[in-house]
């Protein structure tokens, strides 16, 4: 009975929040980007005097006039545009893994999964596979600006190697100190680019390095260098993690 | 010398990063490196203070121009408000390295207590709704850490079920948002907000209502609050009690004035009928309970729904500024102290049920004193702060003819003189258990206790300059 | 015309995967599975790029790929660890 | 002097008057009754009415004024300081913390000149709440459960001093300024519904403070548990800046406003006075049983109180031009005789230590002048010629005739014959009948709470016969306002009806008092009982060496009568069922929103949302 | 009938996820499926914030040369930033959440929500 | 030292691939990430590349190996298309041992990966010298034998 | 170029649906690998061959997925494959005859 009420409220709330808000999905489906702030993070011309004005010039190779090269417009927006969000948010993941790691680190150490037998193949395979997937981890986050791929990406795909090298080797240890040092250096370092913005350029994270050709990968001034960081922070808060699970002390 | 806000929440994450390089070389040695960044931070935001006017200034970050970046909004009224909420931090900090530290697990808990001032600074400064999400979310699992720190799992879980849920609604209107107006910030939001219908109107304002109402302690999201203040650790409770619930209801008036400050009559009906639900709810819950941490945190409850439905009362007509405002605002300052030196002194006491602290003030008299200061302070006795909060509040209640609010306001307080009354003569009146093991308070603790006692009294004897200082928080420079 | 081919292919064959992954009956059966629709998927990513013409989905393939195989090469392990995982 | 600067004086002397009793506590005591003196004198001396300012915080003002309608006041708020002041210089002998207490007292005196010397509201409410302020310090550094009784008492005024603060709010709001000036010449532009709120908000303050029935549950352990001579302060002055307040805005405005116009419409135009007035009628009957019922003379006092609180109340609501000026009267019959009797129980406090009944005894012969002004005391309070409580009695009586009301007749009758019963008992039981054995050599008071006393007495007697001296300013006062004053001469009153010829009255009462003292000193053959003889009649009860109080003949001195009120329901318990109704109540709503399941809560808030976007929709 | 598919794709579909989400706060007992109930209303939420991006005929909003020659319209890269952030906020309430159900479980011994609330009133 | 080179060779070479560009700016951080990972990894890594003849080796592999593997892959699918696509689902499964001569770990796992990409068998576990391989037909299987000696001599000739 | 890109991109999607037929057809775990593996593998390179004939400035890139795939696919199995024989998943035996 009381599922089917819930099924009822559940419906009721449906029709309320989609009835309220489709009207106005259709008004703004019809001039969808042309008065979004997303306009003038794509043009890059946000301290433009007109910010919704088109740019006609192709961008991509030679427009050097513009905010910021990263071919990437969403990294633009994340490490750029909206810079400060990404630091609360990197924060967010590093906060929330020292929780976990306070309320389950301490009782789950010694609870290694340890195999009887180590997998053969897997064991060979990963002593392979560990340089070319922190590689590609780097591959990502260091072209973040100019590909899909981004800090937190490629920071998983680092942190992914570890967990591998977990399952597959016994006697494996990652050396979480080091893993401490990077984290707070990458942490520290991206704030001390942003206080460096403020001491050259009068704002806090605004880019005061060359802006390079946009496609390119030395481009985009500060925007790679922030997401390296953050790539290396989450590389070594989510190996972290890994540690605090698998390793013991 | 930089005079950027952005270095109130930078400075505290710089510390927070810090953490662990220290904590690797000593244990100890990361006590110091929070107290340096809360100074600094005070230190800053009384240059900040200096520097700025009343008017409200926008601070770009990133280099990008209003509203496109990610603005933060400050002026010396939000400075004041934010000095308050430091120093209150600062107490709870010193407190906790003095006192907690060795509890349980000591760095996850200063990095949690940090990193959340950061945050708290962030919800009051930030200009961005995106923005506010995050740090929103950022205090929250501070929050969640901190609830843990006395084995409250449970109440930790149902902190995080029901704040998520809020942050979520939060979220789905912030797109929303995003999505009709094109922007994120939030003056230039209400700006954009136009040619939208009503029904979206209702179901938009409905959202940030229930959303907002979680980190602000207002019904019907609220439930949290006393589980949490029930079980966690004294510095937990000055942190949930004075810190991060003025500045999520901070955060939450200022999306109301920035956002919605103009024609959105039914959502501010709706939220002063909830504040005022949330007001007498509150109290009468307050008023049945034992348990002084209880009685706090239901009172607190009700001071938000208090604050909430005079902000909502005062912003109906679409005019940003009155004095219903002002003395809704004037309150949320007093309460920062009063309800600090309440928690932090019965926590010293180490007892929270009347059983236990029956006459405890024959034992313990000058930490009685300062409880007993807080205590009148919050039930509005002249000349304590909390006096002029309830008189400002009712004389511009009555300049607006709110008679039915005064009526509420009044039943609401009368219940509230009671129980604290009965908790003063619990404390002071009744027979000593001889069993009680009497804690020892330390002279740093005293301080920490007199400096609240004199910012109560301080306020209580220069209200209306205090009044001008931080009244008029959102008017100037609006863009 | 001959996109709609290879969409049609594929699709079908994630959902005989899947159907699997349904039905089971056993967890390793579910894994196998799931390692096999891992990999269709790939290559609907990397298909993907050719027909929206933009390399950068080959990343995204990569980035897929790396993830699935760690995932298969996980959950082998644990459920080898906990037996008693059904 | 202006009242600004009398109140500055008062401020700083107490500060040196703390210092002087820190170094002798006797000097600083005489000093502070000197102070009140002094300040009183001037008050006296430039006795113009005129009006001045003080600033104090950054943009409030104080503004006083010394005027017809505050003077009287004034006056007897200064007189009883003088007075309790005079006696303490001995009095306070005993006292734990004596500088504080001159200190506090001094405060007081501030905040009586500041309450009654107030020209508008927020200078009223700040002296008022200084007034609460010191009281509840003063409350508690009485007897064992004097903190708990100061708590009760400063939770009542904090409800006061809610409705009050929300009543000047109303009135700034209403004629755009809070000083009474304003007021008055603003009084009819006024909505008749806002009137009836301001006026329900005033009198209810002024009810809590007044002790009147039901709202008078601190009064009783206030009387009782703070020191004597504050006691007397209390219940002389400090309980009557509530019908102060009562007179200020049921009687004074709309007295000042209507009588100019028409001044056969001043009842009318008081809403609800009816219901008051049988509120005071219920005070009157509620505070003489309980007083009757009382085994302390502390709060059999307290509980009279209540009862006189009543008769204050009946003549206001009244509203006639005689019942204003007998409420008034009533004011200062009962300010006089209650800190008569609470000086003399205090004086007995003072030698023996207690005051129950049932522990004392045949003091008489002891402590002749205090028993004296005890007796003065309690004749005037129950009305009896030719003392000064008979003529405000005789007032309200006259109007209570003139206009007619059964039960108010009874309940004023009934309160007259309730006080002979507990105003006798004291009397009785504290200064007749046994005297234990341990209070035999008892001495009569020091000198300067003998003055105190006698001063009382004095005045007592001189206003029964004279009471032209405090009528001739009520009527000034009247006359000032624009009503048709009472008429009264020095010794006579002119009501309607009848007059009253005090000085013939006296001379009648006086002779046949000289006649019956003859008659017994010739006539009377009294045989001359042991004292613990009289009560066991010469039988040997051994009971009686060890526990004397049982045999004590005021002990259940009224047992058959408190009988009949035994399941009579106190409003005190009445309250605390109700605290305990609501605990559990608000019990369910804690349940509700606080104590379920996650499940519970989100069902709250789904349908929370439901419903405020449903309202809306359709 | 476009219109129709593009309202249940943009609104109704995403917010569908979510109040499955909440049917599962509504209904569950086990803290761990209350976990994942949120989940789902993260989904949801994310879903909407991608669709709310999404425009017909444009692509992922990365300058490529050969873009910029055919010049084709973008996505608004806004929500596709925002959708990154709260995907990882969400994660790390997850993995913080998901720990606190480990130690709930340690305290009580069961994962029932009215056995905990039992234990925990007594 | 080999191995950091054997790793810096591999991981710059594999960057490359990566980018897909001789740009001097990829190919400047190719080198530097390079570095950083060679060192970071290098203790996990016992592969020497650094032979005198390998390139020749990958060629010859390349020619030898490649179009072996391929041709057996097709075959593969073919064999297995059959069966999948058979309404019989003509199957005759089980595990067989089978021997190697391999002693180099990697080659090894290149055997047994080959293995599991042609017709019809599955690798699942590796000892010294013994591979346990899942076949679709027991009865193809002759001898201990069977199933290695095809790849074994070319991955021999490449790495060992 | 193209047409080759084309040809190899549809045999390499009926490969992966091969493979997903064989995971959904094959009676246990092992022949469900087997035919998972091999087939999706196959297919996977040959569409991602395909593509990168396709698109020749992505050729590089291809041969890398490729060649990861390659590598990894088998290993997956194969460890997939033992830990159900150490979970005591016995091959099974349909005998034709
Ligand atoms: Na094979
Ligand atoms: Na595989």
């Amino acid at each position: 009975m009381k599922k089917f009420w819930a099924i009822i409220t559940v419906l009721l709330i449906l029709f309320f929040l989609g009835s309220g808000l489709i009207p106005d999905l259709k008004i703004y489906k019809q001039n969808n980007l042309s008065q979004k702030t997303g306009k003038v993070y794509l043009n890059r011309t946000v301290n433009d005097d007109s910010p919704f004005k088109e740019i006609d010039k192709k961008l991509y190779g030679e427009a050097n006039d513009v905010e910021n090269n990263a071919a990437n417009s969403v990294t633009s927006v994340i490490v750029d545009y909206r810079a400060l969000d990404t630091l609360g948010e990197v924060t967010v993941l590093f906060l929330a893994i020292t929780g976990v790691i306070a309320l389950l680190g301490k009782s789950k150490k010694n609870n290694r999964i340890l195999f009887e037998k180590p997998n053969y193949i897997l064991n060979a395979s990963s002593k392979i596979l560990l340089p070319l997937i922190v590689l590609f981890g780097f591959y990502i986050f260091i072209h973040g600006h100019i590909t899909p791929g981004g800090g937190f990406q490629g920071g998983t795909i680092v942190a992914a190697s570890v967990l591998m090298m977990y399952f597959a080797q016994n006697n494996y240890k990652l050396k979480n100190n080091r893993m401490k040092v990077l984290e707070s250096f990458s942490g520290l370092s991206f704030l001390i680019f942003g206080l460096l913005g403020i001491f050259i350029m009068g704002d806090f994270l605004q880019n005061f390095l060359e802006l390079g050709i946009m496609g390119k990968l030395f481009s985009g001034g500060l925007i790679p260098i922030i997401y390296i960081l953050v790539g290396l922070k989450v590389s070594a808060e989510l190996s972290n993690v890994v540690y605090e699970f698998m390793g013991e002390e | 010398m930089i005079n950027e806000p952005v270095l109130l929440i930078v400075i505290p994450l710089f510390a927070g990063f810090l953490i662990p390089i220290i904590y690797l070389i000593s244990k100890k040695a990361i006590k110091y490196i929070p107290i340096i960044a809360v100074f600094y931070n005070l230190f800053v935001l009384i240059r900040l203070i200096q520097i700025n006017s009343t008017s409200l200034s926008y601070f770009t970050t990133g280099g990008y121009k209003v509203p496109f970046g990610i603005n933060l909004i400050f002026n010396s009224q939000i400075g004041i408000i934010l000095f308050a909420i430091n120093l209150l931090a600062l107490i709870a900090l010193i407190f906790f390295l003095k006192k907690e530290f060795h509890l349980v697990n000591s760095f996850a808990y200063t990095l949690g207590f940090i990193i959340a001032i950061s945050a708290v600074n962030g919800m009051v400064l930030t200009g961005d709704l995106f923005n506010l999400f995050v740090f929103m979310e950022l205090a929250a699992i501070a929050g969640y850490i901190i609830a843990t720190h006395k084995r409250g799992y449970y109440p930790s879980f149902l902190y995080v079920i029901i704040s998520t849920f809020g942050s979520l609604l939060f979220l789905l209107g912030t797109i929303t948002i995003y999505n009709v107006s094109g922007t994120l910030n939030m003056a230039s939001v209400s700006e954009n907000l136009v040619d939208v219908s009503p029904h979206f109107i209702v179901v938009l304002s409905v959202m940030f209502i229930v959303a907002l109402s979680s980190e602000s302690e207002l019904l019907p999201l609220n439930a949290w609050v006393p589980k949490v203040y029930e079980k966690t650790s004294i510095t937990g409770s000055i942190f949930f009690g004075s810190v991060l619930s003025t500045a999520a209801l901070f955060a939450v008036i200022k999306v109301l004035v920035l956002v919605f400050k103009g024609g959105y009559e039914y959502l501010f009906n709706s939220l002063t009928i909830i504040g005022l639900a949330t007001l007498l709810i509150g109290e009468f819950v307050a008023f049945k309970q034992r348990n002084v941490r209880k009685i706090v945190a239901y009172s607190s409850i009700a001071q938000a729904g208090l604050i909430i439905s005079a902000v909502s009362v005062s912003l109906k007509n679409g005019t940003i500024t009155d004095s219903i405002f002002n003395a809704a605002m004037f309150q949320l300052l007093n309460n920062i102290f009063a309800k600090g030196l309440i928690l932090l002194g019965v926590g010293l006491l180490g007892y929270y049920s009347f059983e236990k602290l029956k006459g405890i003030a024959g034992k313990k008299k000058f930490a009685s004193i300062l409880i007993t200061i807080g205590v009148l302070s919050i039930i509005g006795m002249p000349p304590f702060a909390g006096f002029w909060s309830k008189f400002f509040l009712i004389k511009s209640l009555i300049a607006n003819k709110m008679i039915i609010f005064v009526a509420i306001f009044l039943a609401s307080a009368i219940f509230e003189v009671y129980y604290y009354l009965r908790f003063i003569q619990n404390m002071y009146y009744e027979e000593f258990d001889s069993k009680i093991k009497i804690n020892q308070i330390s002279a740093v603790s005293y301080f920490l206790m007199i400096s609240l006692s004199f910012m109560i009294i301080y306020i209580g004897f220069n209200p209306s300059s205090v009044m001008k200082t931080i009244s008029d928080i959102f008017t100037g420079g609006i863009i | 015309m001959i996109t709609y081919i290879y969409w049609l292919l594929i699709i079908s064959g994630v959902l005989l995967a899947v159907l699997r992954i349904i039905l089971g009956p056993k967890l390793e059966d579910r894994i196998a599975s799931l390692d096999g629709i891992n990999v269709i998927i790939t290559g609907a990513i990397v298909l993907l790029a050719s027909t929206f013409n933009n390399s950068l989905y080959l990343d995204v393939a990569l980035i897929y790929a790396v993830l699935a195989f760690l995932e298969t090469v996980v959950i082998s392990r644990i459920i080898e660890k906990n037996k008693e995982l059904k | 002097m202006t009242i600004s600067y009398l109140i500055i004086t008062a401020g700083i002397m107490s500060a040196i008057i703390y210092l002087v009793s820190k170094f002798n506590w006797k000097a600083g005591t005489i000093l502070q009754t000197l102070t009140f003196l002094i300040i009183g004198y001037f008050l006296y001396h430039n006795g113009d009415y005129s009006s001045s300012q003080l600033a104090i915080f950054n943009n409030i003002s104080l503004n006083f004024t010394y005027s017809y309608f505050n003077e009287i006041f004034l006056y007897l708020g200064i007189s009883v300081m003088i007075i309790v002041s005079l006696f303490s210089i001995d009095g306070i002998k005993n006292y734990q913390y004596k500088p504080v207490y001159n200190f506090l007292t001094t405060l007081i005196f501030m905040s009586i000149l500041g309450v009654f010397g107030a020209a508008d509201f927020i200078t009223l409410f700040i002296f008022w709440e200084l007034m609460t302020w010191v009281s509840f310090f003063l409350i508690s550094m009485g007897k064992k459960y004097s903190k708990k009784a100061a708590l009760l008492f400063l939770f009542m005024s904090m409800i006061a001093a809610y409705l009050m603060i929300t009543g000047i709010f109303l009135i700034d709001n209403a004629v755009g300024g809070i000083t009474f000036s304003n007021l008055i010449n603003n009084y009819g532009s006024i909505s008749y519904s806002l009137k009836f709120k301001i006026l329900m908000l005033f009198v209810l303050a002024g009810l809590i403070k007044g002790g009147v029935y039901p709202l008078h549950i601190w009064m009783r352990t206030s009387y009782s548990e703070s020191p004597d001579s504050f006691t007397s302060i209390l219940s002389g002055i400090l309980m009557k800046f509530g019908f102060y307040l009562i007179y200020l805005i049921g009687l004074f405005f709309p007295v000042a406003f209507i009588l100019k116009n028409n001044p056969s419409k001043l009842i009318s135009e008081l809403p609800s006075s009816t219901f008051f007035a049988y509120l005071a009628g219920i005070s009157i009957i509620i505070g003489t049983i309980a007083a009757i019922l009382q085994n302390d003379a502390k709060k059999l006092i307290a509980f009279s109180s209540v009862s006189h609180a009543g008769y204050i109340l009946l003549a206001f609501t009244y509203g006639t031009s005689m019942a204003f000026a007998g409420g008034v009267t009533h004011i200062l019959v009962h300010a006089l005789t209650a800190l008569g009797m609470f000086l003399s129980i205090g004086a007995v406090y003072f030698r023996t230590g207690t005051t129950k009944i049932d522990e004392l005894g045949g003091l008489i012969k002891n402590m002749p002048l205090t028993f004296t002004t005890y007796l003065v005391s309690i004749i005037s309070l129950a009305g009896i010629p030719p003392l000064f409580g008979f003529v405000s009695k005789w007032m309200i009586y006259q109007s209570l005739i003139i206009n007619g009301s059964y039960f108010l007749a009874f309940a004023a009758f009934f309160g007259s014959i309730g006080s002979f019963m507990y105003v006798f008992r004291p009397l009785a039981g504290v200064f007749l009948g046994q005297r234990p054995k341990k209070f035999e050599n008892v001495k009569e008071v020091p000198f300067f709470m003998k003055a105190g006393m006698l001063i009382v007495t004095i005045l007592t007697v001189l206003f029964g016969v004279l009471p032209g001296l405090v009528l001739k300013p009520i009527i000034s006062m009247q006359q000032s306002i624009g009503i048709e004053p009472i008429k009264a001469s020095l010794y006579r009153l002119f009501s309607g009806l009848t007059t009253l010829d005090m000085l013939v009255v006296f001379t009648v009462f006086g002779a046949g008092f000289i006649l019956a003292l003859i008659i017994f000193l010739l006539f009377a053959k009294p045989t001359r009982v042991k004292q613990h003889e009289q009560y066991t009649a010469g039988e040997i009860v051994p009971e009686l060496q060890t526990q004397p109080s049982i045999y004590h003949y005021a002990k259940n001195y009224y047992k058959p009568f408190s009988r009949i009120f035994d399941k009579f329901p106190s409003m005190e318990k009445l309250y605390k069922k109700g605290a305990e109704y609501l605990s559990s109540s608000f019990g369910v709503i804690e349940e509700f929103f606080y104590e379920e399941s996650i499940n519970g809560y989100i069902w709250l808030i789904s349908i929370t949302f439901l419903v405020i976007i449903a309202i809306r929709w359709f | 009938m476009g219109e129709i598919i593009n309202y249940w794709t943009f609104i109704y579909g995403p917010l569908a996820i979510f109040l499955v989400g909440v049917y599962g706060l509504l209904t569950q007992k086990n803290l761990f499926k209350l976990v994942i109930s949120i989940n789902i209303m993260d989904l949801g939420v994310n879903l909407y914030i991608i669709a709310l991006g999404y425009m017909d005929n444009a692509s992922a909003p990365i300058y490529t040369a050969k873009l910029a020659v055919t010049s084709s319209r973008f996505v608004d890269p806004v929500p596709q930033a925002l959708v990154l952030t709260s995907i990882v906020i969400s994660v790390a309430v997850t993995a913080f959440v998901l720990a606190l159900v480990i130690k709930n479980y340690e305290k009580y011994n069961t994962l029932d929500l009215i056995k905990i609330k039992g234990i925990e009133n007594d | 030292m080999k191995r950091f080179v054997s790793l810096f060779i591999i991981s710059l070479t594999t960057w490359i691939f990566f980018t897909g560009s001789f740009n001097w700016q990829e190919l400047v951080t190719g080198i530097a990430v390079s570095i950083v990972i060679s060192f970071v990894t290098k203790t996990y890594f016992n592969f020497n590349i650094l032979k005198f003849d390998l390139p020749v080796r990958l060629i010859k592999y390349l020619i030898l190996y490649l179009p072996l593997l391929i041709y057996e892959m097709i075959k593969a699918n073919i064999h297995m298309a059959l069966i999948v696509l058979n309404p019989k689902l003509p199957l005759n499964s089980g595990i067989v041992k089978n021997k190697t001569d391999l002693k180099n770990e990697i080659s090894k796992l290149l055997l047994a990966n080959s293995i599991t990409l042609t017709p019809g068998t599955l690798t699942v576990d590796i000892d010294e010298d013994n591979l346990y391989i899942h076949t679709v037909d027991v009865d193809m299987v002759k001898d201990d034998r069977t199933i290695t000696s095809e790849f074994e001599k070319t991955i021999k000739g490449v790495f060992e | 170029m193209i047409i080759v890109g084309k040809i190899l991109i549809l045999i390499g999607s009926i490969f992966l649906f091969l493979g997903g037929l064989g995971i959904f057809r094959m009676p246990d775990v092992y022949n469900r690998l087997q035919a998972g593996t091999k087939a999706t593998t196959l297919g996977f390179m040959t569409l991602t061959l395909g593509v990168g004939f396709m698109h020749p400035s992505w050729f590089l890139k291809c041969i890398v997925i490729i060649i990861f795939i390659a590598f990894t696919n088998p290993v997956s199995s194969s460890v997939l494959a033992k830990s159900a024989y150490r979970r005591g998943v016995n091959p099974r035996k349909v005998d034709k005859k």
